[in-house]
Order: C-alpha cells, then sequence, then structure tokens
C-alpha cells in the first residue's frame, strides 16, 4: 500500500473521481457570492496607498522608522510600479506623439494657398457671405448662419454644464438636510475677505463701467469687427465679477439675483431657439425667411445675426459670472 | 417637400426647447414635460420612419437657407427612423421607471436640473443619430457627454461623484481623439459634412493620396469613439459608473449613450470614411479582436462580481464586444447584427436595471446576493422581468438576444477567417453570461435561509410607472425576439442606404 | 400560422392549464379541486395527443427570420415520442395524487408539471432544429421548478447544478446550430440529411467538429460522459414522481435531440467511419459501464437508480452511434422499454420514501413484510431492466448487441456487446439485492422496525399503486409481444438509413 | 520628413502637446493636473485647426472695403470651430473643476486613486 499523499484532497484524481461521480459543483463556491474585499484588504490598499505616499516624501526614513523589513520591500514593490508607471507614461507620450507626427509629415504644408481645405466652400463664405448673410466679419456670419445648428449645440453646451455645476455646487438655504446647512456655513467666507478694500472699489468704480461698454460694444459690433457674443460675453462676466469682488454680494444682489441669472438665461435661449427654428425651418422649406439683411457695415444689419449675438452674449456673461459664485459659495 | 420630412428637425429642437423651459419649472412639472416631451418626440420618429419607409429613400436636411456643402444638414432615413424611435421607447420607459428613485436620490429642488439632463440628453442622441454634419457630431457629443455626466454626479453619494470623474476623464480622452481626428480629416478633405467629405475621401483613396493619414484618422476617430463607448480595454469607468448612478441614469447610460456612440461611429464608418476603405486597412480587425477580448472578459469580470449592479454593468462591457465583434466582421450582414444587437441590448439592458430596482425595493435596498435571496417572491413583477431580461441576455430563444445571437452566428459564416473564432467565442461567452446571471436568477428564487440578515420593512408593491415600464420592457424584449424579421429587414435597408 | 391547428393543442392546452392551476388561488386551498383539474387535463392531453399523431400534417407558427422558422410536424419519430411521454405522462400524474399529498405547495408542483408536459409534447413535434432547440431550452426552464421544489439549500445547489449543465451542452449545441444554419437550405427534419454539399464544400471539418459538439451537448440531457453529474444530483432531491419524469423521459428529450440532429439533419452517412463516431461510441461505452459502476457501489436508493439511468440512456445512444438499422431498432425501443421500466422503479422508490421513510438499500430489509405487491411489481421492472427474457429489456438489448456486431465498426462490434454484458450483470448486481433481501431478509432479521411502526403489510394507496403495477405490466407484455412496435421501428430505421 | 515638419512647425508643436496633454490626462493621478492636460489638449486641438485655416500673407476674414476675392482672406472655416471649440473646452472644465471641489471636500485629497478608496471605505462602512 502505498502512502497516502498529503495533498491528496486538491489532486487531479481524486477531482477527477469527483466529476466522474457527479459531485463537483461548478458553482458551489461562487453561489453565496458573498463580497470578497474584507475590512482587512481595505485596511492593506489603505496602508499601500499611505507607503506610496510616505515613500515620495522619502524612503530612507521610512526604512529608519519601519524596522519590518517585509514594509521595506512592499515600499520597494511599490516604488519600482511607481517607476514602471511613469517610465510607461513616457513611453506612451511618445508613441501617441511619433504617430501624429508621422502623420502631419505627410499632411499638406501650412500656409499654402492651394491645400485641400481651401476648397469651394470657404470661397464661397469669403465671395458670397457678406450678400447671403449681411455680416462683415465672415467668420461671425459663417458661425451663425451657414453653421447655426453647430453654434446652438455650442450654447446648449454651455447651458448645459452650467446645470451641472449647479447641481454640485448649489446650496439652498431652505435645504432640511443637515449636512447641506453645515456645508453652508463652512464655505461663507465672506468674514474673511477684505470688506470694502478702498483701493479695489475706487478701481472698480472706474473700470467696471468701462468693462461694461466695452463688452457691450463686442456684442453689438459682433458682426462688424473682431468679436461676437462669446467675446463679449466673457468681457462683460469679468466686469460683474469685478464688481462683485469690490463691492459684496449685497450690491451686487440689488443687480443680479440667482432669479435674474435664471430669467435672463431662459429668455436668451428662448429667443434663440425659436429664432433658429424659424431660420432653419424656412430654410429646410425653401420658403423666404422676410427677414431684411439691410446694409452690410450698419449697426442693424444682418438679420438674425445681431440679436443672436446679444443672446449669446447674456447666456454667456450670466453663465461666466454664475461659474464664479458658485465655486465661491455656492449659490448667488 | 412633405411636412413629415420637418419631423427629425423637430424632435431634436422639441428635445432642447423642452430641456431649456424646465430650468424656470418646478421638478414635478419639469418631469411631466420631460414625459410627454418624449412621447411627442418619439411619434414625431414614428412618423419620420414611416415617410422613410414609405417613400423608400433618405432625405437630408437643411438646416438653415444653404444647401451642403455650405451650411448644416441633417439626414433622414429608415436606419435613422427606427434607431430613433427606439430610443425614444427606452428613454421613455426608462425615465418612467425610475421615477421614484429619481425623487429619493435627487434633492427636491434639484430634480428639474435632473430633467435638464434627460431632455438634453435625448436631443442629443436625436442629433447624434440623423447628422449629417462632422463637426455638429462633435458638438452633440460633448452634450451628450456632459449630460451623460450630470445624470451620474446628481446622485450626490461619494461613489456615484469620483465614478463621474472618471466617466469625465476618459470621455475627454475620447472627445480629443475624435476631434483631433476630425481636424486632419478637415485638413485633408476641406469639408465637415459627410456627403461631400465621402466624395473627397473616396477621390484620394482612388488617387492614394494621403494615405497615412486616412489610416491614422480611421484609427483615432476609432479608438476615441471605442473609448466613449467602453469597448473592453478602455472599459474601466464602466461599472462604478453604471453601478452607483441612480436607476434611471444606469438604464439610460448603458442603454442609449454607448450606443448613441456607436451609432456614430458606424455613420461615421459608412457616411464618411467609406467602409470598404475601412476593410481593407485592417481597422476592422483590430475592432473585432478587441470586441470578442471584451466579449469573454467583460464576462469573466462580471462573474467575480458580488454586487448585483456592477455584474450587470460588466455584462455591458461584454455586451459591447459583441457590437463590436459584429461590425469588426467586415461584411455586411455583421453590420446589420451588430446594429440589431445595438437595439437588444439598449432594450434588455435597460429592463435589468429598472426591474432590479423593484427587487432592491424589496430586499431593504441592497444590492448583493445574499440580500436579493428570494426577493424574486417578494416582488413578483420584478423577478419576472429580471428573469426575462438575464434570458434574454444568456441567449434564450424568443427573446431579443437570440436573434442578434443567430445574427452574428450567420453573418460569422460569411467571412472564412474570424468563422471559427466567432463561433468559439460566441458559445462560450454565452455560457459564461448564463453563469452568472442564471446564479443571480436562480438566487432570486431561492428560500431565504434562517442565518440571513432579516430584511427591513419590506415594500411590497412598487409603483405602477415601474410595473408599466417592467411591463413594456418585457413587451420590447419579445417583440424583438419574435418578430425581429421586419426590423432586420428596415436595417438592412437603412444601411444600404447609408450607401 | 398556417397549416393544422390540432397540433397546437396537446401543447397549448397543458400549458394553459398549467398557467390557470399556478396563477389561481382556489387551487392553492383545495386539493381535490387541484387534483381532479390536472388529472383531467392529463386524460385530456392523453386524447388530444393521440388526435394529433392521428390527424398528422404540419404546422408553420412564426418565421423567425427568412429561413427560420417555428414548426410542428408529425412523423414516425414524433409519433413514438409523443404516444410515450403522454402515456407515461399521465400514469406518472396520477401517482402524484397520492404521493403529493405528502408534499408542501402542491398546486406549484401540478403548475409546472402541466406545463412541462405542454413544452415537451412540442418538442415531440418539433418540425425543425430551431424549433427543437427552443422547446428544448424551454424544457430546461419549466422543468427547473420541479427540481428546485423543496426550496432546501440542496436542493437549489441541485436546480442550480441542472441548469448550469443542461444550459451549458444546451450552448454547446447551439454552437453547432449556427453553423449547420449556414450550410444548410432549411433546417426542416428529413430523413437523411438536409445538408447542401455546395455550402459544406471545404467545411467538412468543421461539420464534424459542430456536430461532436451538438452530441456532447445535447449529451447533457441524457446523461452522456462527461455531462452526466447533474443526473445523481438532481434526483435525490426531486419528489419522487419528478425524478422519475426526469429520469424516463426528459433524458428522453437529449435522445430525441441528438436522433433529430444525426439522422435527420447532418444524415448518418456524413459520420459513418469518422472519429466523431468512434469518439461517441467511446464516450457512451464509457458512460455505460461507469453509471452501472457507480450504481452498483451507491447505498442510497434513488441515487442508484439516477446512476442507473445514466447507463442506461448510454445504451441508447450506443445503439444509435452504431449507425446501422438494427442497432437503430434496438434504441428506439430501448428509449420505450427504459421509460417504462425505469418510471415503475422510481414510483416504487418513492412509494418506499411515502410509507416508511426509508432511502438506503441496506434500510429496506424485509420489504417484502412490508409492500409485497409493490416489491414485486419492482421485480418484474428490474427483471426487464437486466434483459432477462421474456421481459423488455432483453429484445431491445438483442437488438442492440447483434447491430453491434454487424456494425462494421471494427473494435466496436465485438467491445460494445462485451461492455453490454458486463453491464447487465452489475445491473443485475444493484437491483436484485433489493428483492432478495426484501423477500428473503435472512435469519437474523427480527423486522423490529416494522413491528414497532406497524408496517407489515401497508402497502400504499392504489392511486400509487395502480400506475406501478400497469408500468410493471407494461414492462412485461412489451417484451412477450414487441412485434408491432419492432416493426414500426424497422420502418423507421429503413427510412433514415 | 525633418523638414516637412520643420514646414509644419506649428502643427508639430500642436501634435507634442497634445500628446503630452493627452498622457497628464490620462495617466497623472492629481486631478487638477489632470485638467490642466485636459486643457492642454484641447489647446493644442485649436492650435492645429487654427494653424490648418492659415495661408501665407493674407488678411483675417472680415470684409474690408468690398474686397471680396478669396486670395484677399485667409479660411474662416477653422476660425468658427476653434470659436465652438474653446466654449466647449471651458464648458467641460468648469464641470471637472466643480466635481473636483466637491470631491476635496469630501475627501481633503486630489489624488484620484486615494479618492477611490476612501470613496469605496465610506460606502461599506
Amino acid at each position: 500500500m502505498s502512502r497516502r499523499r498529503d495533498n491528496y484532497e486538491t489532486s487531479r484524481w481524486l477531482r477527477f473521481k469527483k466529476w466522474v461521480d457527479g459531485e463537483t459543483d461548478p458553482l458551489s463556491s461562487g453561489m453565496d457570492a458573498i463580497p470578497v474585499v474584507t475590512e482587512g484588504q481595505m485596511r492593506e490598499r489603505r496602508k499601500n496607498l499611505a507607503l506610496r505616499k510616505a515613500y515620495d516624501e522619502e524612503l530612507t526614513r521610512l526604512s529608519a522608522e519601519h524596522a519590518d523589513k517585509t514594509e521595506i520591500m512592499k515600499a520597494r514593490g511599490i516604488r519600482n510600479f511607481q517607476k514602471f508607471y511613469k517610465v510607461m507614461s513616457v513611453i506612451l507620450c511618445l508613441a501617441i506623439i511619433s504617430v501624429l507626427l508621422w502623420t502631419i509629415a505627410a499632411l499638406p504644408v501650412t500656409g499654402g494657398a492651394d491645400n485641400p481645405a481651401n476648397n469651394e466652400v470657404a470661397a464661397r463664405y469669403i465671395e458670397k457671405g457678406l450678400q447671403e448673410t449681411g455680416a462683415v466679419n465672415i467668420v461671425t456670419g459663417m458661425i451663425l448662419d451657414y453653421r447655426a445648428f453647430d453654434t446652438f449645440g455650442e450654447s446648449c453646451v454651455l447651458f448645459i454644464a452650467s446645470c451641472c455645476v449647479l447641481v454640485l455646487l448649489r446650496l439652498d438655504a431652505d435645504s432640511k438636510n443637515d449636512n447641506i446647512k453645515k456645508m453652508i456655513a463652512e464655505s461663507d467666507d465672506r468674514h474673511f475677505e477684505p470688506k470694502d478694500d478702498i483701493i479695489l472699489q475706487k478701481c472698480a468704480c472706474v473700470l467696471v463701467p468701462v468693462i461694461m461698454i466695452f463688452g457691450i460694444y463686442i456684442v453689438l459690433n459682433g458682426h462688424l469687427s473682431p468679436g461676437g457674443g462669446f467675446s463679449g460675453g466673457a468681457v462683460l462676466g469679468s466686469g460683474l465679477i469685478l464688481y462683485l469682488n469690490a463691492y459684496g454680494y449685497k450690491k451686487m444682489s440689488r443687480l443680479f439675483t440667482e432669479k435674474v441669472y435664471r430669467r435672463t438665461t431662459l429668455c436668451a435661449l428662448t429667443f434663440y431657439c425659436l429664432a433658429k427654428s424659424y431660420s432653419f425651418f424656412t430654410g429646410a422649406n425653401h420658403l423666404e425667411s422676410g427677414i431684411p439683411t439691410g446694409t452690410p457695415g450698419a449697426i442693424l444689419s444682418s438679420g438674425l445675426i445681431l440679436p443672436l449675438n446679444i443672446c449669446v452674449g447674456l447666456v454667456v456673461a450670466c453663465t461666466m459670472y454664475a461659474f464664479y459664485t458658485l465655486f465661491r459659495k455656492g449659490g448667488m | 417637400m412633405s411636412f413629415v420630412q420637418n419631423f427629425p428637425f423637430f424632435s431634436i429642437i422639441l428635445a432642447m426647447f423642452s430641456g431649456i423651459i424646465s430650468s424656470v419649472l418646478s421638478g414635478k412639472k419639469a418631469r411631466n414635460l420631460s414625459l410627454v416631451m418624449i412621447a411627442v418626440t418619439t411619434a414625431l420618429s414614428a412618423g419620420t420612419l414611416l415617410f422613410c419607409l414609405r417613400t423608400g429613400e433618405s432625405y437630408p436636411y437643411m438646416m438653415g437657407h444653404f444647401p451642403a456643402p455650405w451650411g448644416n444638414e441633417i439626414r433622414a432615413g429608415i436606419l435613422e427612423g427606427v434607431t430613433a424611435v427606439f430610443f425614444g421607447v427606452v428613454m421613455f420607459l426608462a425615465v418612467l421607471g425610475g421615477l421614484d428613485h429619481t425623487a429619493e436620490d435627487v434633492e427636491e429642488n434639484k430634480l428639474n436640473l435632473f430633467y435638464i439632463m434627460i431632455d438634453l440628453m435625448l436631443s442629443s442622441l436625436l442629433a447624434l443619430v440623423y447628422t449629417n454634419d462632422l463637426f455638429t457630431a462633435y458638438v452633440f457629443v460633448e452634450i451628450n457627454t456632459i449630460a451623460g455626466c450630470g445624470l451620474i454626479m446628481i446622485r450626490q453619494k461619494g461613489r456615484s461623484m469620483s465614478a463621474a470623474i472618471r466617466y469625465m476623464i476618459m470621455s475627454q480622452l475620447g472627445s480629443g481623439l475624435f476631434l483631433i481626428g476630425l481636424s486632419i480629416l478637415y485638413d485633408i478633405t476641406g469639408h465637415l459634412l459627410m456627403s461631400p467629405a465621402k466624395e473627397s475621401v473616396a477621390a484620394l483613396a482612388a488617387s492614394g493620396a494621403y494615405r497615412i493619414p486616412m489610416l491614422v484618422i480611421m484609427a483615432v476617430v476609432g479608438v476615441g469613439l471605442a473609448i466613449k463607448s467602453g469597448l473592453y480595454p478602455f472599459h474601466y469607468w464602466i461599472p462604478d459608473t453604471y453601478g452607483y448612478a441612480t436607476p434611471t441614469a444606469s438604464a439610460v447610460l448603458s442603454g442609449l449613450v454607448s450606443k448613441g456612440y456607436i451609432f456614430l461611429l458606424i455613420k461615421i464608418f459608412y457616411r464618411v470614411l467609406g467602409y470598404d476603405n475601412l476593410v481593407s486597412s485592417q481597422m476592422v480587425n483590430v475592432l473585432y479582436v478587441f470586441g470578442i477580448t471584451g466579449m469573454v472578459m467583460g464576462s469573466l469580470h462580471a462573474i467575480h462580481e458580488t454586487d448585483t449592479r456592477r455584474m450587470t454593468a460588466y455584462s455591458s462591457v461584454a455586451q459591447i464586444g459583441y457590437i463590436y465583434m459584429g461590425i469588426g466582421l467586415g461584411t455586411q450582414y455583421g453590420m446589420v447584427a451588430a446594429v440589431f444587437h445595438i437595439f437588444t441590448h439598449s432594450a434588455t439592458k435597460a429592463l435589468l436595471f429598472i426591474s432590479a430596482v423593484g427587487l432592491y425595493e424589496a430586499s431593504g435596498d441592497k444590492k448583493d446576493y445574499v440580500s436579493l435571496r428570494g426577493a424574486g417572491y417578494r416582488n413578483p413583477l420584478a423577478g419576472i422581468g429580471f428573469t426575462v431580461g438575464s434570458l434574454s441576455m444568456v441567449g434564450f430563444p424568443m427573446l431579443s438576444g437570440f436573434i442578434s445571437k443567430l445574427l452574428f452566428a450567420t453573418s460569422a459564416l460569411e467571412s472564412p477567417h474570424k468563422m471559427l473564432p466567432t463561433l468559439i467565442v460566441l458559445a462560450v461567452s454565452t455560457t459564461l453570461n448564463a453563469v452568472y446571471f442564471l446564479r443571480l436568477v436562480i438566487t432570486l428564487y431561492s428560500r431565504r435561509r434562517p442565518e440571513d440578515a432579516p430584511i427591513p420593512e419590506v415594500k411590497v408593491r412598487s409603483s405602477w410607472h415601474l410595473r408599466l415600464a417592467i411591463l413594456c420592457f418585457i413587451a420590447v424584449n419579445l417583440v424583438l425576439g419574435m418578430w425581429s424579421q421586419p426590423i432586420v429587414q428596415a436595417i438592412a435597408d437603412g444601411l444600404a442606404m447609408f450607401g | 400560422m398556417e397549416g393544422n391547428m390540432i397540433l397546437l393543442l396537446p401543447m397549448v392546452c397543458p400549458v394553459a392549464a398549467g398557467i390557470v392551476v399556478l396563477a389561481g388561488k382556489m387551487f392553492r386551498k383545495d386539493r381535490k379541486y387541484l387534483t381532479g383539474v390536472s388529472v383531467m387535463v392529463l386524460v385530456l392531453e392523453f386524447a388530444l395527443t393521440l388526435w394529433a399523431v392521428m390527424s398528422g400534417g404540419s404546422l408553420t407558427m412564426l418565421r423567425l427570420t427568412e429561413r427560420l422558422t417555428l414548426g410542428l410536424g408529425v412523423d414516425e419519430v414524433s409519433r413514438l415520442f409523443a404516444v410515450l411521454t403522454a402515456s407515461v405522462w399521465l400514469l406518472v400524474g396520477i401517482y402524484s395524487v397520492a404521493y403529493m399529498s405528502h408534499e408542501e405547495e402542491e398546486h406549484r408542483f401540478f403548475g409546472y408539471y402541466l406545463i412541462v408536459v405542454g413544452v415537451l409534447m412540442g418538442l415531440n413535434f418539433s418540425a425543425n432544429l430551431i424549433t427543437l432547440y427552443v422547446f428544448y431550452e424551454l424544457m430546461t426552464l419549466t422543468s427547473l421548478p420541479l427540481v428546485l421544489h423543496e426550496r432546501s439549500k440542496e436542493a437549489v445547489r441541485a436546480g442550480l447544478k441542472y441548469l448550469f449543465y443542461s444550459v451549458a451542452g444546451a450552448f454547446l449545441a447551439l454552437f453547432g446550430i449556427f453553423f449547420l444554419a449556414g450550410v444548410s437550405e432549411s433546417l426542416t427534419f428529413t430523413a437523411g440529411g438536409v445538408l447542401n454539399d455546395g455550402a459544406l464544400a471545404g467545411k467538412e471539418g468543421l461539420l464534424l467538429i459542430s456536430a461532436f459538439c451538438m452530441i456532447v451537448g445535447f449529451g447533457a440531457k441524457a446523461g452522456m460522459f462527461p455531462l452526466h453529474g447533474w443526473l445523481p444530483t438532481a434526483h435525490p432531491v426531486a419528489p419522487a414522481c419528478a425524478s422519475a419524469v426526469l429520469s424516463g423521459l426528459i433524458t428522453k428529450a437529449g435522445v430525441l435531440a441528438i436522433i433529430r440532429v444525426v439522422y435527420y439533419v447532418i444524415g448518418a452517412d456524413r459520420l459513418r467511419g469518422t472519429w466523431v463516431q468512434n469518439g461517441w461510441i467511446l464516450l457512451t461505452l464509457l458512460t455505460v459501464f461507469m453509471g452501472s459502476m457507480l450504481a452498483y457501489r451507491e447505498p442510497v436508493m434513488k441515487k442508484r437508480l439516477a446512476y442507473s439511468t445514466v447507463s442506461q440512456v448510454s445504451y441508447v445512444l450506443f445503439g444509435l452511434s452504431m449507425l446501422n438499422q438494427t442497432a437503430f431498432v434496438g434504441a428506439l425501443s430501448h428509449v420505450v422499454f427504459h421509460s417504462v421500466i425505469k418510471h415503475a422503479l422510481f414510483l416504487t422508490a418513492g412509494a418506499v420514501i411515502v410509507t416508511t421513510g426509508w432511502t438506503r438499500v441496506e434500510q429496506m430489509r424485509g420489504l417484502g413484510q412490508v409492500m409485497p405487491k409493490t416489491l414485486a411489481c419492482y421485480t418484474i421492472a428490474a427483471l426487464a431492466l437486466i434483459g432477462i427474457p421474456p421481459a423488455s429489456g432483453f429484445v431491445s438489448k438483442w437488438y442492440l448487441a447483434s447491430g453491434a456486431l454487424s456494425s462494421g465498426t471494427g473494435v466496436w462490434s465485438w467491445a460494445g456487446p462485451a461492455v453490454l454484458l458486463v453491464s447487465a450483470l452489475l445491473t443485475a448486481g444493484y437491483l436484485l439485492p433489493l428483492t432478495i433481501q426484501g423477500y428473503f431478509p435472512g435469519h437474523d432479521f427480527k423486522g423490529e422496525e416494522i413491528q414497532k411502526r406497524k408496517l407489515a403489510g401497508k402497502e400504499p394507496s392504489l392511486w400509487m399503486l395502480a400506475p406501478i403495477g400497469v408500468l410493471a405490466a407494461a414492462a412485461l407484455l412489451f417484451g412477450c409481444f414487441p412485434g408491432s412496435l419492432i416493426s414500426m421501428l424497422q420502418s423507421i430505421a429503413a427510412s433514415v438509413l | 520628413m525633418i523638414q516637412h515638419l520643420s514646414l509644419n512647425i506649428e502643427e508639430t508643436v500642436a501634435v507634442i502637446l497634445f500628446g503630452v496633454g493627452f498622457t497628464i490626462l490620462l495617466l497623472h493621478r492629481n486631478l487638477i493636473k489632470k485638467i490642466m492636460g485636459m486643457n492642454i489638449m484641447d489647446t493644442a486641438t485649436y492650435l492645429f485647426l487654427a494653424s490648418k485655416g492659415y495661408i501665407t500673407g493674407r488678411a483675417v476674414p472680415i470684409v474690408v472695403d468690398g474686397v471680396q476675392e478669396v486670395s484677399a482672406y485667409i479660411n474662416p472655416v477653422p476660425s468658427g470651430l476653434v470659436l465652438t471649440g474653446i466654449v466647449v473646452s471651458v464648458s467641460t472644465t468648469a464641470l471637472m473643476l466643480s466635481l473636483t471641489i466637491r470631491l476635496y471636500e469630501r475627501y481633503h485629497s486630489l489624488d484620484l486613486d486615494e479618492i477611490l478608496i476612501l470613496a469605496k471605505e465610506e460606502e461599506q462602512t
């Protein structure tokens, strides 16, 4: 008789025999499916993380403090992984760059007048843009008339992003959740900000009107000169932010509250949506839109482009300001 | 021009407009508006579909006064119509089924923001389906991404927020690649609208110019959209994202968002890059390999998962692998199968996420196997819904999953080199699916053991909307499984229209 | 829906009745109502099956895709399986009326019991491979609650195992179906095969692989090695009547599927002499021998019978794998005989459990004092299974052995019969001890337990005894007058080979 | 190749920046740096587009003195695309930053790995 082997329980023969007997159960172990991550593993992971951080600071100190060999080994392992990670990052980066370089080496030379991109599309925008859209600024004419659907989508991107930021950062004062109340109290940093800073106020006093007027100028002349709704709106927004910083929320709230923000955005976007729907609809159905393009070069010209620029300017200004206030204190 | 032809445009604008309006409405009103809007949109899409089926032609629709290649355009055909109707139905049922949980998970005064996300999500999906312009596609991909991120993090728990930022990071990587691909494409063709771009691509391919940039464009656009739709090696964000969002969001994200990107990819392949160029460039083979790896690896991950929602999420990885495998087969039939699987998977996965809600309700909101023991008795309809969904995923006959597997297999027979691996991986992955889905189904119907923790307050009856949604989803699955013929035919016709 | 709608009746009627039983509240309380309705439905089912079998014809139910339809049809094989199913199901149904009074949640058992017979009828009448597959999967799912009936931890594990083996097998088969769908005009069953030579060119190797996958896959249901494991696990936990049909009829569904695939889709000629045939024969012989050995060693009665099923169903598969007329006749007749005999044996085991609670063979010493009539029926069935003339098992084994000897498969043509013979001896070894110990417990047997519990002469009720008696009588009579059955089988064999 | 790259110097710089930004966004652990990476990547794309629209010796596409010849102005399309793209990247940056703020308030860390572990832990307790 041969001696019974110690690992008989796990031997292949036994497994085969169990299979033949119909006793193996392919799922017996997985049936209950108890969560595998135990407390201990969790702690282990935390420790690894801590070690990694500690390593980032100083490995030598660590090895002096933790005489335990395994700990150091682990730290070394992590360090090696760190190194490996960094090397791999660089390699990946180089790989992407080299593929793209390889590509652009085969692309047409920059600045060439005969490049494929300079085709009949661009030609028509330049040659007939003024007559068809009424805008002197061809780029504005293009984005607000020829390719207006893209631009409408882009306003919606801004709109939905501001909604997302609202979801994340707005803290409602009337919320019943204690957690949120605490967060409101924490995030209210108005105690720390300089109150009635005279230099800032005086500067703002001079600058804000100029900035605002400049912003309005950019918005209104979007179809005549460089600029337009987006750039003008950003300037307006920065004017509002400067005013807020100088005079504080209290004064600002006389002019601009969340209600104002919402209504402005709503009205601007609604007008934008309706106006563009009208022009899409008439265009697709080959109807006359009946909107005069006016004299090129005059302020009141180029059909819908001016009102659309104003709408976009309002939306952008409001959104920029809203981003700022939400980031500052979670509300307006 | 028939009035019906305006419907695609109306549906996109309607969805956007109700999103804009919702910003000043109360949560409840926004919810009702959203439901009505989705229903109307679906009806409009159905009108478009009927129109296209009757005329048997697709048509471009100018967004403005200028024809291609100068102005923006959208384009409607049979495939677009079918997809839009289907997305609308799934969206409606997902929102309907998750109403209660949405109300629980979202702070009351932010509820309207949730529905803004839903509205804009639908509008961007429709725009992705209908678009005929590459840059429009990019803009709406971004709307889709941000709305998706919003849907995830609106449940302001630690895990859903960390999932959201991961989702955002991966999506931005994808968008970045997509955008640089578009830029290179614009540089060598000079067009952003799909139809003229296709002509110049065909001319370039015929002349053999710019071969390397074309190759890189295919790779970059393909990989970019693959990252966004969660193809296997880029799937890390999926389980957290689907696992910790509110149920409606999980259903919408897994059922529709990733499918929107895949649909866009198919559209770009057909309408811009030219499917033949793609096949000859070996790009399809890369997608094929990723696809079949995903089919197996996703299922293996799912088997090890103990949280049932994460398990369902991992199974999405496997199912996305199926779709890419179909695209990668490089045959017309394979593409039909892939598109059909898009429908199958969105209907089934949404059903699983929504009916799981009923089961969790009956198990004290626990999501692990042990707590779910016997949940099928505590909430019978949800149990049936989950069982039907699981069986469909496993590929049980009479349900939609079987038809898509059948289509994959028959199309695999046409490509000699890929036949054997496809059939083997199909069989292996089906068995693996069976392991984890049927294990859960049996768990649902087994008796609770005395040592199990007692269930705190069992909610016996789910609300009527949840039950209605589950029933409708089951019906959709059965319809796809039993009367698939006209749908498959429509897909084939629609793909033929893509040219 | 076009064609002979009568074919639908045997399928729809019990399924509808089953759903009503499951859903209806009154069936949960009133036992009489429940059992009455169930037995009546089963009688009706029997009549409907006969009607459908007589009327013949075919029916197209649904078009899944252009080429793949769900359709029903009647041919000789489906006649055989349908009548067998309906009659045995009725007998076991009558038996369950008494048996299930000892179990909980009867309405669920009867509900699913009725549904399964409807699904089985669909399986028997399937006109093409897709329909067969659909009903095969449905059968797995609907019969699962019968295994799970107790809902204990063991039952759940057994159910899971049953499900996993069946599903894994079915998907192996699905692989083959996908392939066959591509190389045939339609998958409608036609004697001699439907494959298209043109489409098949260059794919012969794959055809063989897929044929082997399908045989192993469907073989899971028939308990063929290596996917036999579910049988010994599922049977002991299920109620005796459920294990009876599981082992007597559900395993035959696997056999039916293999017959359909090999003889009606692929065609026997394509497999003759290939590695598939050799591998298949090897697997069946291994299973025959292994099943008998395991049964011989097994002390628990129901488990022993389960192993015996593993071995006996592989007799059938062995006959099929010979790809020759005589062996084919033997295989099909063994389907009938084994089904009848195994039901009788399992029902006896169930009767013993209900009356005395004994499950292990050594407990059953002196059983002859408790239930002599039942034990007599058992003995007849056991003798029939061993193959002692004139009982039925002898006839089928005779055909199997002589078919094997004339099959021209080289070494297998004599190794096969040898294994069958050894296995028959082992069969005697594991079945007869119960009879011997039961009637002749020996001098040292005092029968204390029998006296203490007043078990002597306590036959089971007539509801249980009658079906056992009928089945045992059938097992005997089939052996005495096999003529008409054999001639019918021979005509089938001539058509497919 | 090198010569071609030196002619296309803007694109060369753009794709190098793109690669750097992509890698940072993908692999850096710090959330703020990830966001910076994203911005570098986006800006690189805009640089690429803008340089593609440029034609040597031509003016910005704003009609001056009624001159409407193609040879007078650069290609207006890329400029429009860059405009749209900038707004998109502003939006995503704002969203990512606000997510970072919330996560930092919650976990007092900017390390994404650590945040994920802490979030997991928080859920289990």
